[in-house]
């Protein structure tokens, strides 16, 4: 029997395959499709303090094995979530990390300090990329000082791990994945979508109605991998590998790379069983490679 | 819901750019309804990454099937799917129609390849008085696969009336002035909107709606139409794709 | 008739469409396949004062939509260049822009230097993605004093257009446009390779020897629009547009998200007369489109 | 050089998992010789993006032939290709064999799929006398198709020698003992090195390499092999993809 249980940081997962946030909405629909109890865990969709009607449309469009999206945060809030969402989500018998994005510090830490209430939750993801409404708009993804300020003060309401989702538009995404060491966090998930945009030549209007949108899928695992790569050279922390995962063979190059765990997000839209297929796949792949313990497969890379 | 590995069992093709494909799936085809789709991913390959949304067409015993025109090289790779091929969906999706209720007449009015879940729907609407407005370019674009009592009317006015098809649907709605009528509509926006402003406080009226989508059933939020009470959105895969024509406004 | 010519700031091109650096040598090898003098101009690999042997095999490997490259500068070094390869590039009856690559602010001073003198030589574009050998090893395309101290010292040397080529392993490429812009950099290419990786899950061995390469093709498309447009929305400053272009409707998609001019790069291996199929359909789409001016199409997004 | 949107004439399955591909494509067809490759562009999407390089196999009239073995996504789309499917392909590229020169029997090694420029070779060299040897996993792996006087290997000794073709070459070459040879291997690394040490200061020899490529004819940089003198690299597919023997430092 192969080990498949992983630790980030002082959470464990019966096995490394989770369900990234915004790609499994609260869990019911896919809950029809596959068989969540046998998953590593997931990530519910982005949860903000107040609900969050999200952008209008066109909010995705398919690019050259990618895709495009801006669902603008589209959310249920913190009381809704925990009202309507909580109930389904604890029946689910899989892991349950809750992503939070917001527009503020304070934001950040008032969705965590209520949440952290909740049983059901064993984790927090903190989804940095949304804009600063403070500072003008800019992105804390990519600003240190407040993804360590975040790291911090989040840290500080909440006995629960919190992991990080770093943004990958940034020069140097170790220097984040230290940041958010230093500050206490205790791990860091890899990477969140690239900015990136696409016009119709007929109308010459964006396809997207929020101009950018976030790209996704297996045209950005190139460089998911090298950013999950540089961060485990550099900072010793807990990564969770995320970026156009497909398979298990991707999966299992994630974890060679660095990852301790990963995430599937786009392609639940094209195969919703791909976490339970991921899952068998490396179980025969630790056998052919005689690994007993999937967790030495972390960082195992030869360079 | 289900993904089923289905297999192609036949390929014809139909007026204009239209084709008709018949594919072997047992589960969707038990449990479909008229109005609901179904996700195709029409390559084994990331290229196209995303599946495909067809209405169904129509479904028996075993098989389902899609009515489908050429857009892009999603639907230029189905068309030129052969018998014996594999197609993964997924599907049922959707809400389908509403077919009960108290009405006698159900009036059909597709647009292009917006007739595409017509077939069914006849089928379903057994009992009922049926008329099916059927619009097009011009007659060489006109599809009646599967549907009855047609009315046509083409662009160019190569076939019957001569004009689109809601007007051609104002011109001759006279004649159900008795019946107690509920219309589904199906067809580009323009048209949908055309069809929307017509039916305000006087027709009973659904209409099956299009958007862009990543999923097709729930999990993207990738598919909002607005609402028209409120704020916020609808989505199109799960809320829809057919909606009382008064709850939406269309972009 | 429509015309096809573009400025970029002093440099005026037939038409918009360029072959990237790196990806058709000095043109002679191409020039067997596709009528080179009917392109708005060829850029050639990258140069340095010495010649670079590169580096060791696996030196590319095939991703989704796209591909790694890890060639490490190869190049017969600007000696050789001047003797062997200009006399050809002369006969090709097209715009020659010499790009220079080095590891040290001197050596492209040097380079350019020494450059200029020939005739042949149309303008020269920099390609800052190289690591600062003095400096550690670290980037200079992701320094934001370096670029600006090359994009001065560079022009101070030269009175032919000096275009900087950008990294777009950035947080904000504007930033960078900028710096170019205040030091007299005529205009701005973006955008170079994003960094990405792969491994062999059954060796553990990263696909390329260089362990990191950079990623292009269709892949990395809506990214490198998502940087010309952040240009073209914040600085004034012509903007070459490159990044997964395959055909004439990408290269119009450039334009239209503020491209001046667009170059090709990994499509001439899989299609060496893309650049003439690219400026037949640009052609044909003006004529659909009513454009009178190729150059009317630069920045005419409606957002 | 030539671009050449060829047409599939005939797919057949040989031994193992070995497809022999015919396509007409005159122009290259007309000028190709043994040991050249072409870079066939397999889909028409942008997956998989690359071209994928295979060596002509055999050539007549206006027809191309192609040996293969699936390895990935590529080769299995090619393997699935039917006669008047089209495909793009670049070529001849890279030098080929040289079969000029003062010798009188040509021994051709290949290992695997490494046997595919033999045919064309063999044509070629029409005069000389020619010894193949064939090395396979096991006898249902050994391929034949277009050489002559085979002398085959297989790792299991289901068929010929009991063991790898260069030992089954070095048990034979004493029956050349008079003759004046050339070699021409082709196959996977591992043979080609072996081969390579057995032929130092001994054979004149000349090995087909591998590599990975992007665009096959000389301007990605994409496919250095190491000089065995001086400093630097050849490129596979213009330098080569034949080199002296001596030439080379195989990894
Ligand atoms: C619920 C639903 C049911 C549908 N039923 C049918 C049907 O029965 N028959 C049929 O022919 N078509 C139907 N469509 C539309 C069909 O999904 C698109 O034509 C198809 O996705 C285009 O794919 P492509 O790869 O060929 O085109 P692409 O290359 O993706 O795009 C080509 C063009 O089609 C547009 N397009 C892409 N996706 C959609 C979409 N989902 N909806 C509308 N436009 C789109 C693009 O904007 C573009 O202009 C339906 C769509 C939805 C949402
Ligand atoms: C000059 C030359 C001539 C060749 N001639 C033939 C031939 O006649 N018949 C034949 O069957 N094969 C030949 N090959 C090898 C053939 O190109 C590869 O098998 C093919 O590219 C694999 O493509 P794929 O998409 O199926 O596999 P991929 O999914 O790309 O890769 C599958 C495996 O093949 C390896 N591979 C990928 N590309 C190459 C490559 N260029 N060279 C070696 N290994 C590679 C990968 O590392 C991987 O392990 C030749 C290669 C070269 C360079
Ligand atoms: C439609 C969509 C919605 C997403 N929403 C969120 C979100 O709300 N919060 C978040 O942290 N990440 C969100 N993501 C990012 C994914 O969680 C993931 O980081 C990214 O898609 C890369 O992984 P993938 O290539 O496997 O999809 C979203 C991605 C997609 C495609
Ligand atoms: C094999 C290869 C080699 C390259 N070499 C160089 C180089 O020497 N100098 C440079 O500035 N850019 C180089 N590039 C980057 C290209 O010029 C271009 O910026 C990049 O590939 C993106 O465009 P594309 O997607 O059209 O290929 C190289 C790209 C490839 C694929
Ligand atoms: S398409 Fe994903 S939620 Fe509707
Ligand atoms: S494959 Fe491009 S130079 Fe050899």
């Amino acid at each position: 029997m192969i080990d498949l249980s992983v630790q980030i940081g002082k959470l464990k997962l019966k096995n490394p395959v989770l369900l990234a946030s915004g790609t499994v909405g609260y869990g019911n629909e896919i809950a029809e499709l596959t068989d969540l109890s046998k998953l590593g865990g997931i990530v519910t969709k982005s949860l903000s303090l107040k609900p969050r009607i999200g952008n209008p449309p066109q909010r995705v469009c398919e690019t050259s094995s990618g895709m495009l999206n801006a669902i603008g945060l589209a959310n249920v809030g913190v009381e809704v979530f925990i009202k309507e969402k909580i109930p389904f989500l604890k029946k689910l018998n899989t892991t349950i990390i809750c992503n939070i994005a917001a527009s503020s510090v304070e934001e950040y830490v008032e969705c965590t300090r209520i949440l952290t209430r909740e049983e059901a939750i064993a984790a927090f993801e903190i989804n940095v990329s949304c804009p600063n409404v403070k500072d003008g708009g800019l992105e804390f993804g990519n600003n240190l000082q407040a993804v360590a300020q975040i790291t911090n003060k989040v840290k500080a309401v909440t006995d629960k791990p919190v992991i990080i989702k770093l943004s990958p538009n940034v020069s140097r995404i170790s220097e984040f994945a230290k940041a958010v060491k230093d500050n206490g966090g205790d791990a860091v998930s890899a990477i969140n979508t690239l900015v990136g945009t696409a016009f119709d030549i007929w109308t010459k209007k964006p396809k997207i109605k929020n101009v950018t949108g976030g790209l996704s899928g297996p045209a950005i695992k190139p460089v998911a991998l090298a950013k999950v790569l540089e961060i485990s050279r550099n900072v010793e922390i807990p990564i969770i590998g995320i970026g156009g995962i497909m398979d298990w063979k991707d999966a299992a190059e994630f974890m060679i790379a660095g990852a301790s765990a990963v995430q599937i997000g786009t392609v639940n839209f094209i195969n919703p069983k791909a976490g339970e297929e991921i899952i068998d796949g490396l179980i025969e792949y630790c056998k052919k490679m005689s690994i007993g313990r999937i967790a030495d497969l972390t960082a195992s890379y030869e360079i | 819901m289900y993904t089923e590995l289905s297999t192609v069992e036949s390929r014809e093709k139909l007026n204009g750019n239209a084709y008709l494909l018949k594919v072997k799936a047992p589960q969707i085809a038990k449990s479909i309804k008229p109005g609901q789709f179904c996700n195709i991913k029409v390559s084994e390959t990331n290229y196209p990454l995303l599946r495909r949304p067809f209405s169904v067409c129509y479904a028996e015993e075993d098989s389902v099937y899609f009515m489908f025109d050429i857009q892009g090289e999603g639907t230029k790779m189905l068309a030129e799917k052969k018998p014996g091929d594999r197609l993964n969906i997924l599907g049922p999706l959707g809400n389908g129609f509403d077919t009960e209720g108290d009405y006698d007449t159900a009036v059909l009015i597709g647009g292009g390849i917006g007739v595409a879940p017509f077939p069914l729907l006849t089928e379903k609407l057994e009992g009922k008085e049926i008329v099916t407005f059927v619009g097009a370019r011009s007659a060489d674009h006109v599809i009646k696969w599967g549907m009855k009592n047609i009315v046509t009317a083409t662009d160019d006015g190569s076939e019957g009336f001569n004009g689109n098809v809601i007007a051609c649907f104002q011109s001759e709605v006279h004649k159900l002035e008795k019946r107690k009528i509920r219309i589904f509509g199906c067809g580009p926006n323009p048209m949908l909107k055309a069809l929307q402003k017509e039916a305000i406080n006087k027709y009973d009226c659904q209409l099956s709606m299009e958007s862009a989508m990543a999923c097709g059933f729930g999990i993207c939020q990738g598919c909002p139409i607005k609402k028209s009470q409120g704020e916020g959105y609808y989505l199109v895969c799960k809320d829809g794709p057919v909606f009382e024509s008064d709850k939406i406004i269309i972009e």
